[in-house]
């Protein structure tokens, strides 16, 4: 029987060593307040019916001793805990970008290049991935055993969270919070490959429009471009080149411009004002979907890319093309 | 009758607190019109925190009441406290560390 | 009441000083309300029970093929629904606070008594409100009741549901409100808040929570049935309301109403260890000053529900540390209670054994409790079975053999019977086993990533949730045994002493069961409690 | 709810069966009713906290949407609060002296009050209904009295916040109000007594607190963007 999930992440090995030395402690705690209890209970047993106790004088420095040493115990713990947490919750630069929308009950995930998958992703390993998640209706999480990590997939915001897998195969992914009455059935299976393979995967099907391009597009709809649309003297804010930048706020503020910062500033506009620009834009809350949401993102997100070609940013890490790997997996609504 | 016969200073206080609720009424609507930046809802909790202390010290008798009942009151505002800061305390902190770094 | 009618020259006692229904449904006699309690606790068990055993019979096998996934939702969320809020939290404090805290201060009664009845009402239409919600309209949110799904995407009967809640959580406040005013206005003369008995403590620290964190989460389901009816945003993320804000207000009870249910736990062991080793209790100050500090801590310890959703990690990293501080207190009761069997006078009665069980199972249960406060590892196992391990060790592990270790000894008390103590050893080892049988299994396949609350789940986790299926069938048994003993014993067990056990305390200085009055004359506490050596303990110089 | 005053029965003897002295009963009473209080306390904070954290988020919505209830009412309905508050306490003050007559007139001045209040607030609800700003499916945003242009769509919540406080707030009122008919009753009854009033007393206490939740909610509702205008 297996005790571990297989470690497919680079979080993997450090959760499990935490867990592992959090089972020590408890298998140790455990272990030696049942020996104690049983060989208590058994020494000290009653003998006759009017046997009395002896008296143990109550002991300051015995409480002080179990009070410091447990609290010694979790701080290393807690520090422990804190590092891996920090390494799962901030993405690194090289990420690439997958994009999640959750809705009852299935997962759909884009990829920047505009792969679209239902319920399965295909990611390389030694990538890491980051995942920029909207939710459409309820609360749903992004669980990945084999990764050891999950997010919650709010509605009503992005959720980003990132991993690097390490070891090609096939792994779950669950939806981990209740999300209704076929929540057991929103599941589906994280493809990791090797670089090679994942560039044939790429190759293979055919990718619709980039997800910025989706967006470009929902930008005119919208209208964005009449305000944000770079001509001098325009009513909002220049995106070019926005985003990943410190913007200053009219409340004297700064704050990173990241996909949050911009899923805000769509549908509470308002709130995080940038300076010199009067608060005129009206909200889209409820107007976007939020796939649209995603788009715009991605849009805006890929006004800043390096690259000047406009659509987002294509795993750099490519290697040297490679023939289409035979059982290549293409993905199904 | 406890509480009573040392006597809460009598209807004279009563009295006076009822008039200063109503100056303070009357300061805290006038505060509102005023441009104090960020300093327009500090003021009012203030002004109306001064005006509970008031009615709970005088008219409820909190000042002439056993040492218990300051303890019930100070542990509801703490807890009070507990729940609006601690929650307001993840308000406040999301941003601190940004998702993305450039 | 009607009028005392001593049938055979039997002493009169307070469950025979009257006859009839009404003088029972009108009683505000504490012991009476009591066994009031005892009665709607049981049943609710029984029905959180069954939704149990359905589940797991359900998961016997990993194609939903049992139940349809709807009917499999609103089953365990009527478990969650029943256990929770209609067993749990009124478990110890309603029924044997009820009946001890006046016996062991030397009180006549609660200070309230018919609010004490009016708390009884408010648990039993509550209780019926949300049984009929569950059980009728059906309920397929969890127990939780998480925005949006439940103010805007579910089907059940969310409203009818958050109705019996919020009015079974006012009876949860009355009955706090009456224990915190008892403990502070009506102890017997001499009855210092040191020569208090643990119990008393136990109770007061849970009282606390009770009255300070149900009525937020009385408003926080007021406000989710509202915004079901009235279409409000306050948690609906399509009119720029927060659902992790919800999740908050929820916890902000929620994780403390743990503690409701552990501190008695707690408070039950400290008595039976220290009965059952015939010596006083190792560092009272501690154990009663832990009951505080946890009182106080599992204010500031919530967010720990909330790491993967996306709260601050900030806010995380602070909700970590504390949630690891408040196991210390925790640490120091079990050190203190194993303390105190040392060089002492052991007898293996059945209380006894439940506590025994219930301090190794807590230790267990709590420990683990470390994986979910350590953020980097709670990311993981957070909602899955682990977590349902985890909260099982310490409410049916915990809480319930507390819980029955307490009745059994409180039995004689109770009952004025002593029931049969082969079968009630029995029953200790069946469901310590059948116990550790359901819910060790459910720590591995929680590791390795089956997430909680799946009708169907994948095959390789079949093995594990069999061993889990068939250790809840013992315990199920394991269950049955007492209830069969406890109630043959009312007709058919010998009586019982006013002392059987040679305890200290002042409910073994009345009669079994106690007079209506509780004690003849008011008792005079003169000494510490848990007094076994000098054979003086809190005795009551009637006078 | 209304079973918050631990109160005496109607019984000549006010001494309960289970304590020693009236002084002990009374000490009960306060306590636990200002342990009720403290539970009315974190019951009105959980809606105080959403209403921090929104406000926070949708502070323009906010401003814009407290702008549109009527601070005339709102102001009239804070000086009918406090002069109840007053006149209760003189209603406490006339208990403890054993003047039943002017314990009886206070309380129907207390009544009238938060009558009044009651009434006021009716109007203000109803001219919320008229214009659309209740939230649910028939609300329409409203204009920004300041700017003449649309409020954010979170000014709904600003309404919905509105009504859940001041709601539960009159619902406490109504409450109250039947406490002091139950009140009055028996004082014309000739119940209290200067020994023994602690009814009064209680009811009182709780009067005081639906006061003390208006004293906060009127800034926090009504005059949250008048600097705005």
């Amino acid at each position: 029987m297996h005790f571990f999930p297989e470690e497919a992440s680079t979080f993997a090995r450090h959760v499990d060593s935490l867990y592992l030395f959090l089972i020590a402690v408890t298998a140790f705690f455990s272990l030696m307040i049942g020996v104690l209890v049983v060989v208590f209970a058994i020494k000290y047993r009653r003998k006759s019916a009017d046997e009395v106790a002896t008296e143990v004088h109550e002991s300051g420095v015995l409480e002080i001793v179990w009070t410091v040493i447990p609290f010694g115990i979790v701080m290393i713990m807690f520090f422990w805990g804190a590092r891996v947490f920090f390494q799962i919750t901030r993405p690194p630069q090289n990420a690439i970008d997958v994009y999640v929308t959750a809705k009852q009950w299935m997962w759909k995930l884009q990829h920047a290049d505009g792969h679209r998958e239902m319920n399965e992703l295909h990611v390389p390993i030694g990538q890491p991935v980051r995942l920029t998640m909207a939710s459409e209706d309820v609360i749903h999480s992004f669980y990945v055993p084999a990764f050891r990590f999950k997010r919650d997939v709010v509605p009503g915001r992005f959720s980003v969270a990132w991993f690097e897998a390490t070891k090609p195969g096939k792994y779950h992914l669950f939806c981990a919070e209740y999300c209704g009455t076929r929540h057991s059935n929103m599941i589906g299976w994280v493809y990791v490959m090797t670089p090679a393979d994942y560039q044939a995967w790429l190759a293979g099907g055919a990718p619709g429009e980039t997800l910025a391009a989706s967006g470009a597009k929902r930008f005119v709809e919208n209208a964005c471009n009449t305000c944000h649309g770079d001509q001098p003297g325009a009513r909002g804010p220049s995106l070019t080149g926005l985003f990943g930048r410190r913007v200053q706020l009219s409340n004297g503020q700064t704050i990173v411009a990241d996909e949050g910062y911009i899923r805000e500033s769509i549908v509470n506009p308002q709130a995080k004002l940038v300076a010199g620009y009067p608060a005129i834009m009206p909200t889209f809350q409820g107007l976007i979907s939020e796939e649209g949401l995603l788009q715009l993102v991605a849009y805006i997100k890929s006004l800043s890319a390096p690259p000047p070609a406009g659509a987002a940013a294509v795993p750099a890490a490519a290697p040297s093309q490679t023939p289409p790997a035979p059982e290549r997996k293409v993905s199904r609504p | 009758m406890s509480g009573h016969g040392k006597g809460h200073g009598g209807l004279g206080a009563y009295f006076a607190v009822f008039a200063a609720l109503m100056v303070l009424t009357a300061l805290t609507v006038w505060a509102a019109y005023q441009h104090l930046g960020i300093w327009n809802t500090p003021l009012a909790l203030t002004i109306a925190t001064t005006k509970a202390a008031l009615v709970a010290l005088i008219f409820m008798h909190l000042k002439d009441s056993p040492k218990l009942t300051a303890m019930v009151v100070g542990s509801s505002i703490l807890f009070l406290a507990f729940l609006l800061f601690v929650t307001a305390s993840d308000y406040l902190t999301r941003r601190w560390i940004p998702i993305y770094f450039r | 009441m009607n009028t005392p009618t001593p049938s055979s020259g039997q002493r009169v006692h307070y469950l025979n000083a009257s006859y009839g229904v009404r003088s029972w449904l009108l009683t505000i006699d504490h012991k009476r309300i009591a066994i009031l309690y005892l009665i709607g606790v049981t049943v609710f068990f029984a029905i959180g029970g069954i939704a149990a055993a359905l589940i797991r019979l359900e998961l016997l096998t990993p194609a939903g093929d049992v139940f349809q996934a709807e009917t499999y939702n609103k089953i365990f969320t009527t478990h969650g629904v029943m256990m929770v809020f209609f067993f749990m939290i009124p478990g110890i404090p309603a029924v044997l606070g009820n009946f001890l805290v006046p016996l062991m201060i030397g009180a006549r009664d609660l200070a309230f008594p018919r609010i004490n009845l009016l708390s009884w009402y408010l648990y039993i239409i509550g209780g019926l409100i949300a049984l009929w919600a569950v059980v009728h309209g059906g309920l397929d949110t969890g127990w939780t009741f998480y925005t949006p799904y439940s103010t805007v995407y579910s089907n059940g009967w969310v409203v009818v549901t958050a109705v019996g809640i919020f009015i079974a959580g006012f009876s949860s406040i009355l009955t706090g409100l009456n224990f915190l005013v008892t403990i502070h206005t009506m102890r017997a003369p001499g009855m210092t808040w040191t020569r208090m008995p643990l119990f008393c403590w136990g109770m007061y620290a849970a009282a606390i929570i009770q009255i300070l964190g149900t009525p937020v989460v009385a408003i926080t389901i007021l406000l989710v049935g509202a915004e079901r009816l009235f279409h409000l945003g306050i948690f609906d993320p399509a009119q720029g309301g927060d659902p992790v804000l919800f999740q908050h207000l929820f916890w902000f009870y929620s994780h403390p109403a743990v503690y409701i249910m552990i501190l008695p736990a707690m408070a039950v062991i400290s008595e039976l260890v220290t009965a059952f080793s015939r010596k006083p209790i190792f560092g009272y100050k501690f154990i009663a000053g832990s009951s505080i500090a946890i009182a106080v801590l599992s204010f500031l310890v919530w967010g720990h529900h909330m790491f993967v959703s996306g709260q601050s990690v900030y806010a995380g990293l602070v909700f970590s540390v504390l949630s690891f501080l408040v196991a210390i207190p925790s640490a120091i009761k079990v050190f203190n209670w194993t303390a105190t069997l040392y060089k002492g006078s052991v007898s293996y009665q059945t209380p006894l054994l439940y506590a025994l069980g219930f301090i190794g199972l807590f230790t267990f249960g709590g420990l683990t409790g470390l994986f979910l406060a350590c953020l980097g590892l709670d990311i993981h196992v957070h909602d899955t079975y682990f977590i349902v391990a985890h909260f099982h060790y310490i409410m049916v592990g915990g809480t319930i053999m507390a819980y029955l270790g307490g009745l059994h000894y409180w039995w004689p008390k109770i009952s004025g019977k002593i029931y049969p103590e082969y079968w009630s050893r029995v029953s200790a080892w069946v469901i310590f086993i059948g116990f550790n049988l359901t819910f060790f299994p459910q720590f591995i396949v929680g590791y390795l990533g089956m997430p909680r609350r799946y009708h169907a789940y994948p095959e390789e986790f079949q093995v594990l949730n069999v061993m889990s299926t068939a250790g809840a069938s013992i315990l199920g048994i394991g269950y049955l045994i007492p209830l069969v003993y406890f109630i043959w014993s009312m007709r058919y067990g010998q009586d019982a002493a006013d002392n059987p056990w040679g305890a200290t305390g002042l409910e073994w200085q009345t009669s079994s069961p106690p007079p209506t009055e509780n004690f003849e004359d008011t008792p005079v506490v003169t000494g510490r409690p848990y007094d076994y050596l000098t054979g003086r303990g809190e005795e009551a110089a009637v006078g | 709810m209304a079973s918050s005053t631990p109160a005496a029965p109607a019984a000549p003897p006010e001494l309960r069966h289970h304590f020693a002295s009236l002084e002990a009963q009374k000490e009960a009473s306060s306590l636990g009713m200002w342990i009720f209080l403290v539970t009315e306390v974190l019951f009105f904070g959980g809606m105080f906290t959403a209403y921090a954290i929104y406000r926070e988020t949708y502070r323009h919505a906010f401003e814009g949407a407290s702008n549109l209830l009527d601070l005339r009412l709102g102001a009239f309905n804070t000086v009918v609060l406090i002069v109840s508050s007053l006149t209760m306490a003189l209603a406490v003050w006339a208990s403890q002296q054993g003047r039943t007559r002017l314990l009886g007139l206070f309380l129907v001045l207390t009544m009238t009050l938060g009558t009044t209040f009651l009434v006021v607030k009716y109007f203000e609800y109803a001219h919320k209904f008229e214009n659309h700003e209740v939230p649910g499916p028939h609300f329409v945003v409203p204009l920004d009295e300041a700017t003449h242009q649309l409020l954010p769509r979170q000014s709904e919540m600003f309404f919905s916040l509105y009504f859940c406080m001041t709601g539960l707030h009159a619902l406490h009122m109504i409450i109250g109000i039947g406490l002091l008919l139950w009140l009055l009753r028996k004082a014309l009854r000739g119940d209290f007594t200067v020994r023994y009033n602690t009814p009064v007393d209680m009811v009182g206490l709780y009067w005081h607190f639906v006061d003390i939740v208006w004293i906060f909610l009127f800034p926090l509702l009504y005059l949250l963007g008048r600097h705005t205008l």
